[in-house]
Formats: C-alpha cells, sequence, structure tokens
C-alpha cells in the first residue's frame, strides 16, 4: 500500500512545553491506523496537527514534516482551507452546529462551492444513507441538529465530514462519550467505510483498536513529552511486541 | 428590519434632503437666559421672511462674546453689559431684566437692608434671628463663577466673588429657584422675570425688595428697580446686510409681546 | 478570490476598525492636552494643587477639593450600586420566576434609559429638601452619591446579568446534584465563573460615575471644599467643567480644560489599577 | 449543616428585598414623572411644534431630531463596534494591539459626558465642519457608545461555545463564515445587551448634545440642520424657561415611552433573527 501521509520528526510545543517530539509515522493509503497509549501522551494533539487546527490553539508551535500527496502541510504558505477540506476530523464530543439538520451538511458545501440544488441535496441524502441515518431523519431534516441523541449527532459530524469527500478521515476517540449501543453503531459504522477512506483513529479503547485498525502506533510519555513508541501491523503490535513498554501496556498490566 | 434597511434609510435621508438653494441664514450663539427670548424673535422673524433660517444655540455670555468677535455667529448672546475689555463689540439691547434677592416663602423675614445682604452672603451674619427672621442657620445659595447675575449682584453690592461664602452653587435661575423653594432657611437670587413667574404660579419663593423698591417687572420697566441688565445682541461691528434687517426687527416694538411672553422687560424707545 | 484570502482581508479590515475605536481616546486626550496648554505653561501644574483656592477670575486654580469631590462620590455610588446591581442580577437568573424576571428586567433597561436631567430634577426637588431636612443644607455628597448610585445600577445590573446568563447551566446544575444551597451555588458557583462579565460591569459603571455631569451638578450643592461628612455640599470635576464653562474666558477656560485633563488620568489610573489586579487572571 | 439552611433562606429574603427597594425606587421617581408630566402629554403633544420655548405646543420637531441623532449614532458605531469587537474576540486574543486597544476603550467608557461635549463640538462641528448638527451630535454620541458596545458584544463572542470555531475550522470552513453564521448569531444576547446599554447612554445623554447637535428646535430638514434632542430639550424647559417644568415631565414621560418600544422592539428582532439563523433546543 502505497502511503497517503508521511510525517517526519513532528514536534508540538504549547507554550514552549513540549506535547510530543520527534514522531515520525507513515499512514498507508485505504487502511485504518489507531493511535494508542495513555491520556497526555499526546496522541490528540498529534492528530490536531494533522489537519493544522493548531492554528487555532493559542501558543502551539509545531515543527517538522508532514507530507500529504504532494504538499508540505506543515507550512504556512499552504491553503489552510483546502487542506482541511481533504484532511476531515471527528471530535470525542459530538459538535453538530446549533442549525438545522440539513443545513448542518449544506452550510460546508456551499462553503466549497457546491452551488446547485439538486447536487447539494443528492450529496445530502448519500452521506445520511453512508451513515446510516437517511432512515431516520429523511422526513424531519429542517428539525435542530441538536434535538438528535448522541449516537446521531456523532453520526451526523461523520456525514458532514464525509460529505466534503475527504481523502483522511481522522477521529478522536468518536465513541468514548457514546452509550455502548450508539458506541457499537459508530464502530460499525467506521467498518463499513473502511475501504473507501483512509482514516487515523485515537482511541484508549484497546479492543477496539485491534478489532478494527490494520496498523497501530503507541505513544508514551517519556520525560515529560510524548514519543511514537512503537508502529507496526495490528496482530504483529499486540501479540509480537518490540518495545517492552508496548507489551506491559498492551497486555493490559500498565497504562 | 434588518441592518441594510437601516443604512438605505439613513442613506436616502441623508441625500433626499440636501439643502435646495442654501437659504439665507444667521447664526446667534451665547447667554441660555436669553437664547429662549431670541429663538422666539427668530420664529416671527422667520415666519416673515420665507427662506430665511435664524439659528440660536445656547452657550452662556461667554461664547456669545468669543463666537461673536470670532466671526462663529453673526449675532451674540450675552446677559449682560459689555465689560471694558468687550469694548470692540457693539451692544444692541433688546430686554431688561432684574436681578432680586429671593427667599423661601415661609421665612418670616420681609425685607432686608443692603448691608444685612452684604452681611449675610460674605458669612458674618450666619443665624436668621440675627436679621429678624427665626431661629435657624442661613443657607447662602449664590451663583457660578463668570455668571452674569454674579456679576451685577457683586457690582451693586460691590463686592468681590471670593468675599462671598457660599453653602451651595448653582448655574442657571431654574436651579436657583428650586433650590431655594427645597430649602426654608435659605437665600439666593435670580433674574426677577423667572421669580415673579414662579412665585405667581405655585413655587415656595418669595421676591425681597431692594433698597425700598419692591422687587417687580412693572419697576423695572419704570426704572426705579436699582439691579437690572441689559438684555444684549452684540455684533463684532456695525451690523449690515440680514444681521441688520434681524436686530433692527428684534429692537422693533413688534416683539414686545414676545419680551412679556418671556417675562423680561421691554425697552420702549 | 480563495477563502482564506477572505479571511486575511477580513481580519486587515477588523484592525482598521479596532484602531479608528482605539484611536478616539488619544484624540480626546490629544484634544484635552491642547486646550489646557496656554495655562499649564502660564501657571505651571503645581498651582493647580497648592492654590489657596478655586477662583480662576482671581488667578486661583486649586483643584484638589473638586478632585476629593469626584472621588468620594464615585467611591460611594460603586460601592452602593455594585453589590445591589448584582444581587438584582442574581435575583432576576436564580431567584425570580420567568414572568417577574422579564419584568423587573425590562424595567432596569429603563432605569438604563432615563436621562441624568430627570435624576437631577427628582433629586433637586425631592430628595435635597429631605436630606436638608435632616441636616441642612440639602444638596451634599450624600445626594450626590445616592443619584449616582441609581444612575449606574442599570449599568451593573444588566452587565452581571449578561454574565450569568453565559455561564454554562452544567456548573449550576452539577452544584444542585450536590446539594448545594442556591446562595452556595452561586456565591462559590456561579460568581468565580462570571468573574469576568461582573469585571466588565464593574468598570464601565466606574466609568458612568466619574463622567457624570447633569445629574451631579444638580444635587451636590458644588461648593469648593473637601467634604468632611456625607452632608457636606460639595463639588466634582465633571460639575465644575459644565457650570463654567459656558462663561468661562481665556485662561479661566483653558483652567477647566485641565480639570478635564485630570479626569482623564483619574480614569487611566483606574483602568490600569483594573488591568493589573486583574492581569489576564479575569479574562483567562 | 443548619447554617447554610439558614443562611439560604436568608439570602433568599435579602434576595426579594433588594429586588423590592430597586422597583420601590424606580415607581418613585416614574410616579414623580407621571404626576407631573402625565397631563401634559397628548397626541397634540406628540405631532406639533413647541410653541412659546417649548411651554406650549409639541414635540414633533424634537423627536425628529433625536430619532435622527440616535439614527446616527447607530449607523456609526454598530459597524464599528462589532468589527472591533470580532477582532478582540476572535482574532487578536492578548496581543499587544488587543490590549491597547481594549485598555483605550475602558479609558473611553469613563470619560465624562461633558468633555465627550467639548471635544465633538472641536472636532465634529469645527475641526471636521459639520458646525451645530445632527450629524456631529449622532457622530459623537457613537464615540461614547463604542465602548459598552463593543464590551457587551465581546462577552457575547466570549460565550459561543468553542466548538462551534473547531467543528467549523476542521470542516476547511473559512473564518469569514463562521463568524457570520455561527458566531455572531450565537453571541446574539451579548450584541442586544450591548444595544439596549448603549442606547440607553445615548437616548438619556445630555451634556454632550448641548455642544454638538445644538438647541434649535426647528423641524431639521437635513443631518446637517442643528437639532434639539429631547434630553436637550428637557434640560432647557427645566432650566431655562420659567413655567416649563410640567413640558419637561412630559417629555421625559415621552422619552421613556420611546425607550420601552426601542426595547422590546430589540428584544423582538434579536429572538426572531436568533431563531431563523440558529435552532437551538
Amino acid at each position: 500500500m502505497t502511503d497517503l501521509l508521511n510525517v517526519e520528526q513532528l514536534t508540538l510545543r504549547y507554550h514552549g512545553k513540549p506535547a510530543f517530539e520527534g514522531v515520525t509515522l507513515a499512514i498507508p493509503q485505504g487502511g485504518i491506523t489507531a493511535l494508542v497509549g495513555p491520556s497526555g501522551c499526546g496522541k490528540t494533539s498529534f492528530l490536531t496537527c494533522l489537519n493544522r487546527l493548531t492554528d487555532l490553539i493559542p501558543g502551539a508551535v509545531m515543527s517538522g514534516s508532514i507530507r500529504l500527496g504532494g504538499i508540505e502541510a506543515s507550512n504556512t504558505t499552504v491553503d489552510v482551507i483546502s487542506l482541511r477540506r481533504r484532511v476531515g476530523m471527528i471530535f470525542q464530543k459530538p459538535n453538530p452546529f446549533p442549525l438545522s439538520i440539513r443545513k448542518n451538511l449544506e452550510f460546508p458545501l456551499r462553503e466549497h462551492g457546491m452551488r446547485d440544488r439538486g447536487e447539494i441535496d443528492g450529496t445530502i441524502e448519500k452521506a445520511l444513507r453512508d451513515v446510516g441515518l437517511w432512515d431516520e431523519v429523511k422526513d424531519r431534516l429542517s428539525a435542530p441538529a441538536m434535538s438528535l441523541s448522541g449516537g446521531q449527532q456523532q453520526r451526523l459530524s461523520i456525514a458532514r465530514a464525509l460529505a466534503l469527500k475527504p481523502e483522511i478521515l481522522l477521529m478522536d476517540e468518536p465513541c468514548s462519550a457514546l452509550d455502548p449501543i450508539s458506541s457499537g453503531v459508530v464502530e460499525d459504522l467506521i467498518k463499513r467505510l473502511r475501504p473507501r477512506y483512509t482514516m487515523v483513529i485515537v482511541t484508549h479503547n484497546l479492543a477496539q483498536a485491534r478489532r478494527i485498525a490494520d496498523r497501530v502506533a503507541v505513544f508514551w510519555v517519556q520525560d515529560g513529552a510524548g514519543r511514537l513508541i512503537e508502529q507496526g501491523e495490528t496482530a504483529q503490535v499486540f501479540e509480537r511486541p518490540r518495545d517492552p513498554l508496548t507489551a506491559a501496556y498492551v497486555s493490559g498490566s500498565r497504562g | 428590519m434588518t441592518l441594510k434597511d437601516v443604512a438605505l434609510l439613513f442613506l436616502l435621508l441623508a441625500l433626499g434632503c440636501s439643502p435646495k438653494e442654501a437659504p439665507r441664514k444667521l447664526v446667534l450663539t451665547g447667554s441660555s437666559t436669553v437664547a429662549p427670548l431670541a429663538a422666539e424673535i427668530g420664529k416671527r422673524f422667520e415666519s416673515l421672511h420665507p427662506g430665511v433660517r435664524i439659528d440660536v444655540q445656547s452657550g452662556g455670555s461667554g461664547r456669545g462674546v468669543t463666537d461673536s468677535r470670532q466671526g462663529l455667529a453673526d449675532v451674540g448672546l450675552v446677559s449682560r453689559a459689555l465689560k471694558d475689555d468687550e469694548k470692540d463689540l457693539t451692544p444692541h439691547s433688546v430686554a431688561l431684566d432684574g436681578v432680586c434677592v429671593i427667599l423661601h416663602k415661609d421665612n418670616p423675614v420681609a425685607a432686608l437692608k443692603d448691608e444685612q445682604v452684604v452681611a449675610i452672603f460674605t458669612g458674618k451674619v450666619t443665624n436668621w434671628k440675627d436679621v429678624g427672621g427665626k431661629d435657624a442657620p442661613i443657607t447662602v445659595v449664590n451663583k457660578a463663577e463668570g455668571r452674569s447675575t454674579l456679576e451685577l449682584f457683586c457690582h451693586y453690592f460691590r463686592l468681590k466673588n471670593t468675599d462671598i461664602k457660599a453653602h451651595v452653587v448653582i448655574g442657571d435661575n431654574q436651579q436657583g429657584i428650586k433650590t431655594v423653594a427645597g430649602n426654608p432657611d435659605s437665600i439666593g437670587y435670580v433674574s426677577i422675570g423667572t421669580a415673579e413667574y414662579e412665585a405667581g404660579h405655585g413655587s415656595a419663593i418669595k421676591l425681597l425688595p431692594c433698597s425700598g423698591v419692591a422687587a417687580s417687572i412693572e419697576n423695572v420697566k419704570n426704572k426705579t428697580f436699582p439691579l437690572s441688565r441689559p438684555l444684549n445682541l452684540v455684533t463684532k461691528k456695525a451690523p449690515e446686510g440680514l444681521a441688520k434687517e434681524f436686530i433692527d426687527f428684534a429692537l422693533s416694538d413688534k416683539v414686545h409681546d414676545i419680551v412679556k411672553e418671556q417675562y423680561f422687560v421691554p425697552i420702549t424707545r | 478570490m480563495s477563502r482564506s484570502r477572505a479571511d486575511g482581508i477580513l481580519v486587515y479590515g477588523l484592525r482598521g476598525a479596532a484602531a479608528i475605536s482605539g484611536a478616539i481616546a488619544l484624540l480626546i486626550g490629544l484634544f484635552l492636552v491642547l486646550e489646557s496648554l496656554p495655562v499649564l505653561r502660564g501657571v505651571g501644574p503645581l498651582r493647580f494643587f497648592s492654590d489657596a483656592s478655586w477662583h480662576p477670575s482671581e488667578n486661583l486654580y486649586n483643584l484638589v477639593p473638586m478632585l476629593w469631590g469626584t472621588l468620594f462620590a464615585m467611591a460611594g455610588a460603586v460601592l452602593v450600586a455594585t453589590p445591589l446591581g448584582i444581587l438584582s442580577a442574581v435575583f432576576c437568573q436564580y431567584y425570580a420566576p420567568a414572568s417577574i424576571a422579564r419584568v423587573y428586567r425590562s424595567l432596569i433597561e429603563l432605569l438604563a434609559g432615563i436621562p441624568s436631567v430627570v435624576y437631577g430634577l427628582w433629586g433637586l426637588m425631592v430628595l435635597v429638601p429631605l436630606i436638608g431636612a435632616v441636616r441642612p443644607p440639602g444638596p451634599s455628597l450624600l445626594a450626590g452619591v445616592i443619584v449616582l448610585a441609581i444612575l449606574i445600577l442599570p449599568t451593573i445590573a444588566l452587565s452581571a446579568d449578561a454574565a450569568f446568563r453565559n455561564v454554562p447551566s452544567e456548573y449550576a446544575r452539577g452544584a444542585a446534584a450536590l446539594g448545594i444551597s442556591r446562595w452556595g451555588t452561586v456565591r462559590h458557583v456561579i460568581f468565580p465563573a462570571a468573574k469576568s462579565g461582573l469585571f466588565t460591569g464593574v468598570i464601565l459603571e466606574t466609568g458612568r460615575a466619574i463622567g457624570e455631569t447633569m445629574a451631579i451638578l444638580m444635587v451636590c450643592g458644588n461648593q469648593v471644599q473637601t467634604p468632611r461628612s456625607l452632608f457636606d455640599p460639595v463639588r466634582t470635576l465633571t460639575a465644575n467643567i459644565a457650570l463654567e464653562m459656558a462663561y468661562a474666558m481665556g485662561s479661566h477656560r483653558s483652567a477647566l480644560f485641565v480639570s478635564g485633563l485630570i479626569l482623564l488620568l483619574l480614569i487611566v489610573a483606574l483602568v490600569s489599577a483594573a488591568e493589573w489586579i486583574s492581569r489576564g487572571r479575569i479574562y483567562g | 449543616m443548619a447554617s447554610a439552611a439558614a443562611r439560604d433562606r436568608a439570602a433568599t429574603i435579602v434576595m426579594w428585598s433588594v429586588a423590592a427597594g430597586i422597583t420601590a425606587v424606580f415607581v418613585w421617581l416614574l410616579g414623580d414623572l407621571l404626576w407631573h408630566g402625565v397631563g401634559r402629554v397628548s397626541w397634540d403633544f406628540l405631532v406639533s411644534l413647541p410653541k412659546n420655548a417649548g411651554r406650549e405646543g409639541g414635540l414633533s420637531s424634537v423627536l425628529v431630531a433625536t430619532v435622527l441623532i440616535l439614527l446616527v449614532c447607530m449607523v456609526a458605531s454598530i459597524p464599528l463596534g462589532v468589527a472591533t469587537a470580532v477582532l478582540l474576540a476572535e482574532f487578536s486574543g492578548e496581543g499587544l494591539f488587543a490590549r491597547l486597544v481594549r485598555r483605550s476603550l475602558d479609558v473611553l467608557a469613563g470619560v465624562p459626558s461633558i468633555v465627550f461635549g467639548l471635544f465633538g463640538n472641536a472636532f465634529f462641528c469645527k475641526a471636521l465642519g459639520m458646525g451645530f448638527s445632527i450629524l456631529s451630535g449622532g457622530l459623537t454620541l457613537a464615540c461614547m457608545v463604542l465602548p459598552i458596545f463593543i464590551r457587551a458584544t465581546e462577552e457575547g463572542l466570549r460565550a459561543a461555545p468553542n466548538e462551534y470555531r473547531l467543528g467549523a475550522a476542521a470542516l476547511g470552513i473559512s473564518r469569514v463564515s463562521t463568524l457570520f453564521r455561527l458566531l455572531l448569531p450565537a453571541a446574539v444576547p451579548g450584541l442586544m445587551v450591548g444595544f439596549i446599554l448603549g442606547l440607553g447612554r445615548a437616548i438619556a445623554e445630555t451634556a454632550a448634545l448641548i455642544f454638538t447637535s445644538g438647541y434649535v428646535d426647528r423641524m431639521p430638514e437635513s443631518l446637517l440642520d442643528s437639532g434639539r434632542a429631547l434630553t436637550v430639550h428637557i434640560y432647557d424647559l427645566s432650566m431655562n424657561v420659567p413655567g416649563g417644568d410640567r413640558s419637561a415631565y412630559g417629555s421625559a414621560l415621552v422619552l421613556i415611552v420611546m425607550l420601552l418600544g426601542i426595547n422590546s422592539a430589540a428584544w423582538g428582532i434579536a429572538r426572531r433573527w436568533q431563531s431563523r439563523s440558529l435552532l437551538r433546543v
């Protein structure tokens, strides 16, 4: 599998204090890569670098290289808006806009230049079908998105990102804020999307990582900063971990 | 009514009524006492001369002098005779106004000799019983620095403003009347016209005669009341054109009814 | 035009607007300095603090009694209005049933709009005679403090009300879930959370208290003296300007601008003190 | 624990008494106004021109001038205010420029109204040559209202949850669209408080207008005409015109009713605009 995203020696500092240092990771085209590790090891911060959301965080300074296809995402001249269209992101706490269900999807589409009514409606229906929400909401599209349940809101957020046809989908612990049933529904959705989208998922649920990820990257806090201590095929990392810390963490005795 | 509509409305207004041809316009600024009178005379003048606009701005005699001297205003309003350093301006007296001492209506004191007034205002006498009133501390109400009534009062009683020991300092006449009406033991001085109107319409004040002459518009008219001041329209040089027309009209007897209505004393030429 | 350039233009425009808003205060400061220069050069700044009294026509320019007048009136009004305003906002948000809260809030909004002339008139005709009955002469620092407190109360009440509305309801629900009393919740959870809004309210209200002219002019008695008791008549710097500006000429007029300049410096001192106290803790 | 319950009961009593006290003061003030002025207010009082220095006749020209002055003030201060508030709240955080602008606005909020009057007179009337006019009066009020409006709008923007900003950015939505479609609608309560406090300050202003919009009570024909605002009219009637009190109180009543109308209209527009653009449960 060719690599869609190459990260070399990436370091992120908040007001000078390092969140993580020297991370080198390759994200293969089409597969699901899980980032695991105890909380505070910098995996979420790493995710926010990939679509430059760090620009919105005061005091965040990024160094190192992130190559997405042909462009170097970390330098300031890149058009951040089109970068974020190609790299979608789903947050831990579902955050639909305080608009109607339809407007939640229509607003980003119009923003990225889609004007034709028919095309918009088609895209909205396709995205909602992709996430299995269409039947539940097709006759109340003008209802407020906030009236949906937690699981439905998260699937709406995913639909909202998929409608923009991203190349990569970043997910920051997508299921941890949901009840078990909705969490299962979202996980099935991720599995269904696997062949069509490259995904990077941050999770502290090792069982989930083992179930759905092709590759796993393990983060750990060493002397005050997050480090990538191991990466590889899911089976290899869980059965034959090279790093003792991974072995302990994967077997559940530490972390 | 979104923001667009507001902006549209505002634009329409600004364009819609730009002045057709610049109407002949006269600007008067000055004393807040004279301004109401000047404005009413201005309205009548406008009704008699269509297309003419008389703009009257208040702000005090000091402004009347400076604005007319600098040409910012065509005519200045000054509620006193001109001072020595203001002899470069030519005054035109449009009315007379007296200044009288006022007490609270229930104050038993009926009259005060000049030296008693001086003693009270300079703080030598501080209790009403020393001047024939009841035993109560006197509250002296004085005018603010620079006001024409203060200058006239000090000039007549041969006082310097620093000599006056005031408890309360006020600005305009109405404030003086309301302050005295609100404090039974107070003493102040204001324009006779205002005081006579207010006393006659239920304000709790009464006017004191001055050196034996009863304080009334009538006595100012027949010049027996000693404390009076001219209300002047002043111009930088001899007025001409629209200014002359207006001043002649203002000095004529066609405005005497307006002068009486504003409780001032018309000057019979 | 790509949208990130639109963002660039947006920021550029906003920065221009902010510069204009910020420049107004500087312009006013410059204006006051220019108008004060003649007398400052002629008489020198020190005499404004050392002269025997304030009689500009006789070249005496001591402003200190009036500075005390302004400070006492402002401090008294803020001390009275702040607790009442904040408690009235707490009443609106946490104690009153919705219908009463709505009526009460529109009443406060009305109070905010009443012109200071009306407060002055009411003070002059109703409040001053009442105080005069207790201790003559009537017009006094106390009357000024009361009128000013009523005048600035809506500012702190509405700002506090908005601040409480911004506090996420989870905080109140969380505290209630722990069985904490309503007052306990307000006192220990809501107040800290709404600190920045309350602080804004206090700054705006103090600004309004210092800046008030018309109402103070009518009720304070305007006597140039350092007040020794609440019943002493007093003159504030703003009342001084309003009283004499209309008739002041030459150096007297320029001296009035010096009192305007002192007011501005007083406000700058207050603002930087507020900034130093909060040092970002408030706006965190 | 008893003391906490006792303290809570005491607090409730204090709360209701504070509210009752403030309402009593307001009723006393309004009662005083009603008692003196209600007789004077009639339809004719609203539509006819002032006569005899305002003792008789009505307020028509004064009302028109007041509305125009407030329009100029709002049209000048709202765009500038919202733009500045957005910059301070969204785009510069604690940068030096933002802190300087914020401090100068705090100072501006404290500038006395009389100083605004003198500044307005020197700057707008003389320097910019607008003379005594509704325009210079409105612009002076705009300078006075700006800090209040900006601070309240900034608080409103700060109340918008951060999830909107992150969510929108993650979808590659530009700051411009995020601002107009999400953040500003979410900040509407703050905008409203700013509008009401700002307008309240503007409509209540007297000292500043005497030196800028002037004293002429003729019906204004253009924004460059001098116009007498309602507060200046009330001041002149009560301070310079013998027997003007009744009309002064009547005019004050009209002003309060006008303010009541503007406040309720403002809240109505806010709710409609917010519900149309934002669907919150």
